[in-house]
């Protein structure tokens, strides 16, 4: 070995700031034999990092379940692949890039949308939808602002410009984000069943190919950033911003779809966190391989990178291939056409080991299997969180005035329109968003097709924060009543669970409630987890984020035809709720908004009742028999009225059901009792005879028509003064005034 | 009927208006389709219609079209162009026929600063053209945009020699047709949507007719330009 | 040689960004800005030496990609 | 009073505009181009006479809102 890198004994402090600890390092020794040399080490601290080994979540995450017939590749694989019919499979995740967005919002959100998608493309999939589901801190916070100003117009920036529509999303404010927004974006793509890409190399000698952009210093050691809390000394680590070039990724995602349709790629991974150390090792480690790499050969934007600048550089639009060799030429040529590097910098070994070499000399040599394996796995020790107290409608006082509660409902930063943030995304890009944002769940056709599919990101933290694992089911059932609120079959998941340091027993506690609540629901809904991600150390000076699973979630409809959104259509047509409510108000927003208080537990959830709720919806939407369908969620009943009403620009009266054992009436207006819906119809007679039929509760709650809202006991409320408490909030928030 | 759509490296609607476009050709020129032009093949067949489709052409880095305008195929394209073979640019597109010479006026930065995507209201200046023949005058039609540099200015030309000139082709206006600053996404200079050449054989404009051009997505006002297209052409 | 190209808009161009950060900037309380524009910089390094010839071919960059002389214009800086 | 502040990325950063129109520079035919960078340029117009306390005012501007000081650098220049 080369002096530079000759096994030197590594101080402890340079241990300490690759973020492993004394008793990792003793393994490190163990596994290698002798003292690693610094690249070594560095390459083991990312792959032991938080992000890249999982080493805390892992024991918890193998408890979800993730088979189902119509499931094609669950975790594992770079994105979840699930069967779509007629040959097509679909490919989704979602991951977090909250740490680079809080320290610089556009790029950091930009690299995020840009990461999210190659982990789809990789795989074989054009990228259809992008959703991306957004936390930030109090709007009173001074950074809040230009975080969510930032952050929108990153996501924007990069998605617009590549081309794939932003069709959803969710966001939330809270103060318990203040110093750790979170970021997540979800990508969903189309690839034809027969076409799917995977990262197992095989074919000792075939090429190992490097494409895409140059390798640069940026973001060097990004994912163990992102694995650790930030304290006074974040500012410090600043340089390791990246900045997201998404014309190149666009021409990556054309050159890798156009050599996808030749038989020439073996495996394929994008280099995402810790670049080209984590590609390169879970290709050979998936196909039980070793690969030697010649460091010279790595297309570099700078002059004299080292290589452990190489090996751990985070630069983005970066691809790693394994080619059949004969193939070589042709993947050169397409590489080149759209103008990319193409650089063969290795080949596959039997060693089982990583052989990096450099000016002619070996600079670093490691097994892969024994670091891939031995990379650590903790059962971290937690405390469930105690049971929150139940909260008794009478509990909660009335409003003086339901209308203007419902107004300042409909106003809050939680409840009130995100227009100003899909306006400055192109979500009808690729011409085939059937159902635009701002419904439950978006709709995106299937190209050439009459079907589509829904897809939905949600998730309640200030439930999850009251009782992490009926948070947890929550989020599921949330995400699942989304998609059936359009008509689609609910089939798989993704999901990105934000938390804190883990080193806390009582962040652990939520953790693995709500883990727990997730795994739950999904089996009892038959709504298996495909692929997901783990975000840790979202803390800042010893304050964890309120515990946030977002749950993304993906449906199929098969006739577009048959589908429903959730604007009322027509004058005079009845409107049914569906499902059971006790006017649940602990942890409701109607509690947060107009008492000022966060407590009490949240709305339980009935995993039966959902299904059979649900289940009796979307039947109804396939029969054409309903006219319009919304789910009940933040706000409840009056809420999800209004917002049919303002998307159909068409009033309603809404009046108590005659079957008598009402709670309070601003319980039944605001509660927030899972499993409901409400529907048009234009008689209600049938659609209530099938439900007692199928024992699902329903009742005749209103009428549709004219320009006004009328809550029982209550004057009209126009649809002008709702729409206006409605959009505006947020434009003035973020200071555009009329004039633009 | 013969049309071609230029694939520059960072389009993004090219299937988009391939689509749109090849559906009224089904309808009007049954048995023929639109090619896709690679924007390197400088010497693509003869055609009767040049489509330079929406998106990011290289990134819309430095200027948006700056760099598709002087791609080896724009050479040609305003070769043809000259001839008189018509072309149509939409949003990216338009960008870049501005940037070419081959429309007046530059499109800078919305009035916003942000990108813009929504649905908006067009009145058709004028039904007297390859592009707007199956639309009145004074009609409006609702189609979306999405952009982040739509902000139209004349620069050097003045708006009241394209009025005069009848370059004007569609003016954003509110759902009854009136001319409002509310009803502007971008901050146009005179509310203008979209510009012809002074034969009226090239037009760019910035909203997306291609995208509400099929009753699945919403709406079918973007229908006309190509049937209209299509019937003239073929 | 290094090279600095600086592309600004014609006077009576309107530039919305110039007046956002205007705007912005009174927002924040700095008084006293009476007028903002926006320009760019673009910085060349070129492999020819001699002056005459790389300002020849940088004025020939400018029309024909850098500037849109419709309603920019540029100026050419040489680090000699 | 009249200034310029230069924005730039700091060295290391990508520019992707930069490599674009290094590319696109090329594309053209110019050759001997070895590095472009692109920046930003924004030019005011102060009533402070007092160059010092310009400078200073022009540096909370910089640190506030003119510069991304996370991946920028920036230069004020005074027209005195
Ligand atoms: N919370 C989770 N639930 C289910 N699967 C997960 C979760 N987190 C990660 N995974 C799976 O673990 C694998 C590795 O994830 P990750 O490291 O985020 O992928 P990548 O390397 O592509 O960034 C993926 O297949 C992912 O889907
Ligand atoms: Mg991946």
């Amino acid at each position: 070995m080369s002096d530079d890198t000759v096994s030197k004994v590594i101080p402890p402090n340079v241990i300490a700031q690759h973020g492993l600890s004394g008793e990792e390092y003793e393994r490190i020794l163990e596994i290698m034999g002798r003292a690693p040399n610094l690249l070594e080490l560095g390459i083991f601290s990312v792959m032991w990092s938080e992000h890249c080994s999982y080493k805390s979540s892992k024991v918890w995450l193998k408890t979800l379940p993730t088979a189902a017939p119509w499931v094609i590749h669950g975790p594992g694989e770079n994105a979840g692949v699930i069967d779509i019919g007629e040959g097509l499979a679909a490919i989704f995740k979602m991951e977090s890039h909250n740490h680079p967005s809080f320290i610089e919002p556009y790029q950091g959100a930009a690299t995020g949308v840009g990461g999210i998608l190659r982990d789809v493309f990789t795989m074989g999939a054009r990228p259809v939808a992008n959703l991306n589901a957004l936390r930030f801190g109090d709007p009173e916070h001074p950074k809040t602002r230009h975080l969510v100003a930032g952050v929108v117009e990153g996501i924007g920036g990069y998605g617009n410009c590549i081309g794939v529509p932003t069709v959803g999303g969710e966001v939330n404010f809270d103060p318990g984000y203040n110093g750790n927004i979170l970021v997540n974006a979800m990508t969903v793509g189309i690839a034809p069943q027969d076409r799917i890409f995977t990262s197992q190399a095989s074919g000792i000698g075939n090429p190992v190919v490097y494409t895409g952009s140059k390798t640069g210093r940026d973001g060097i050691h990004g994912a163990t950033m992102a694995s650790a809390e930030f304290g006074e000394g974040a500012e410090e680590k600043r340089p390791t911003v990246q900045v997201g070039d998404p014309f190149t990724e666009k021409l990556l995602v054309e050159a890798c779809l156009e050599l996808m349709a030749t038989d020439a790629i073996v495996a394929i991974q994008d280099m995402g966190a810790a670049g080209l150390t984590s590609s390169s090792f879970e290709m050979a480690s998936q196909g039980g391989l070793g690969v030697d790499l010649d460091l010279d050969r790595v297309p570099c934007r700078e002059d004299g990178m080292t290589p452990y600048e190489m090996m751990l550089s985070e630069s983005q639009e970066r691809m790693l291939m394994v080619l059949k060799p004969e193939r070589e030429e042709l993947a050169r040529r397409i590489f080149e056409k759209w103008d990319l590097d193409f650089a063969v910098i290795g080949h596959l070994t039997d060693s089982g080991r990583m052989v990096l070499k450099m000016h002619g000399e070996i600079v670093g040599d490691l097994p892969i299997d024994p670091l891939a394996q031995a990379a650590p796995e903790y059962r971290r020790p937690y405390v469930n969180t105690p049971q929150a107290p139940s909260l008794a409608p009478s509990e909660v006082p009335a409003p003086a005035d339901t209308g203007a509660a419902l107004l300042r409902l409909l106003a809050c930063p939680d409840l009130c329109s995100r227009r100003w943030i899909w306006e400055q995304y192109d979500h009808m890009v690729m011409a085939d968003t059937a159902a635009r944002p701002g419904g439950d769940a978006a709709v995106v056709r299937i190209h050439g097709t009459n079907r589509g599919l829904a897809i939905t990101t949600d998730c309640t933290p200030r439930y999850c924060q009251a009782a992490p694992h009926d948070g947890g089911m929550q989020a599921v059932a949330e995400a699942w009543r989304n998609l059936t609120a359009t008509g689609a079959r609910p089939l798989a998941v993704t999901d990105n669970l934000n938390f804190g340091n883990p080193e806390r027993p009582k962040v652990m506690g939520q953790f693995v409630g709500c883990v727990q609540g997730i795994g739950e629901a999904c089996r009892a809904l038959d709504f298996p987890v495909v692929s997901g991600n783990v975000s840790l150390y979202n803390e800042t000076n010893g304050k964890a984020i309120p515990p946030t699973p977002t749950i993304g979630a993906v449906g199929l409809i098969e006739d577009l035809a048959r589908t429903a959104t959730v604007a009322f259509q027509a004058e005079g047509e009845d409107i049914v709720l569906i499902g059971a409510g006790e006017g649940h108000l602990g942890a409701s927003l109607y509690l947060r908004e107009i008492e000022g208080r966060r407590e009490g537990a949240p709305p339980r959830v009935d995993l039966a009742a959902e299904r059979r709720n649900g289940d009796f919806v979307r039947g109804l939407i396939e029969n054409g028999q309903v006219t319009a369908c919304h789910d009940l969620s933040d706000g409840g009943l009056a809420v999800a009225l209004a917002e049919m009403a303002l998307a159909g620009s068409l009033g309603a009266v809404l009046s108590l059901p005659d079957d008598g054992g009402l709670p309070p009436l601003h319980a039944w207006l605001f509660g927030e009792d899972q499993a409901r819906y409400l529907v048009t119809v234009p008689a209600a007679g049938p659609v209530l005879k099938a439900a007692r039929g199928a024992g699902v509760p329903a009742a005749k709650v209103g009428t549709t028509g004219g320009e006004t809202l009328t809550l029982p006991g209550g004057a009209p409320i126009s649809l002008d003064e709702l729409r206006a408490a409605h959009e505006d909030w947020l434009p003035a928030y973020m200071g555009d005034t009329a004039e633009n | 009927m013969k049309a071609a759509v230029i694939v520059f490296p960072g389009s993004n609607c090219d299937r988009d208006v391939q689509v749109a476009l090849a559906e009224a050709m089904a309808r009007h020129a049954p048995g023929t389709a639109p090619v896709m032009v690679w924007h390197k093949d400088a010497d693509f067949e003869k055609v009767d219609l040049i489509v330079l489709p929406g998106g990011f052409s290289y990134g819309d880095y430095l200027r948006c079209g700056a760099m598709a305008a002087q791609s080896p195929v724009m050479k040609e394209v305003v070769g043809r162009a000259e001839k008189g073979v018509p072309v149509l640019g939409i949003c990216n597109g338009f960008q870049i026929l501005t940037e070419a010479g081959l429309l007046p006026g530059a499109l800078i930065r919305n009035a916003s600063l942000k990108f813009v995507c929504r649905d908006v209201n067009l009145r058709v200046e004028t039904g007297q053209s390859l592009f707007t023949s199956r639309y009145e005058q004074g009609q409006t039609i609702r189609v979306p945009v999405a952009h982040h540099d739509g902000n139209y200015i004349a620069g050097g030309e003045d708006v009241a020699r394209l009025e005069d000139r009848g370059q004007i082709a569609f003016r954003y206006c509110d759902p009854e047709g009136a001319l409002t600053g509310p009803s502007n996404p971008n901050g146009s200079a005179a509310n203008i949507a979209g510009v012809f050449n002074e034969t009226k054989t090239v037009l760019g404009l910035m909203p997306h007719p291609e995208r509400l051009a099929d009753p699945a997505l919403g709406g079918t006002d973007g229908r006309p330009m190509f049937d209209g297209l299509v019937e003239a052409l073929s | 040689m290094k090279a600095h190209v600086h592309v600004t808009l014609k006077p009576g161009v309107l530039d919305p960004q110039g007046k956002a950060i205007h705007k912005a900037l009174s927002g924040l309380g700095f008084e006293g800005v009476e007028q903002v524009r926006q320009g760019k910089v673009i910085e060349l390094e070129l492999s020819e030496t001699d002056p005459a010839r790389a300002r020849e071919s940088l004025r020939d960059m400018c029309e024909k990609l850098l500037a849109n002389t419709v309603i920019e214009n540029y100026a050419i800086e040489l680090d000699v």
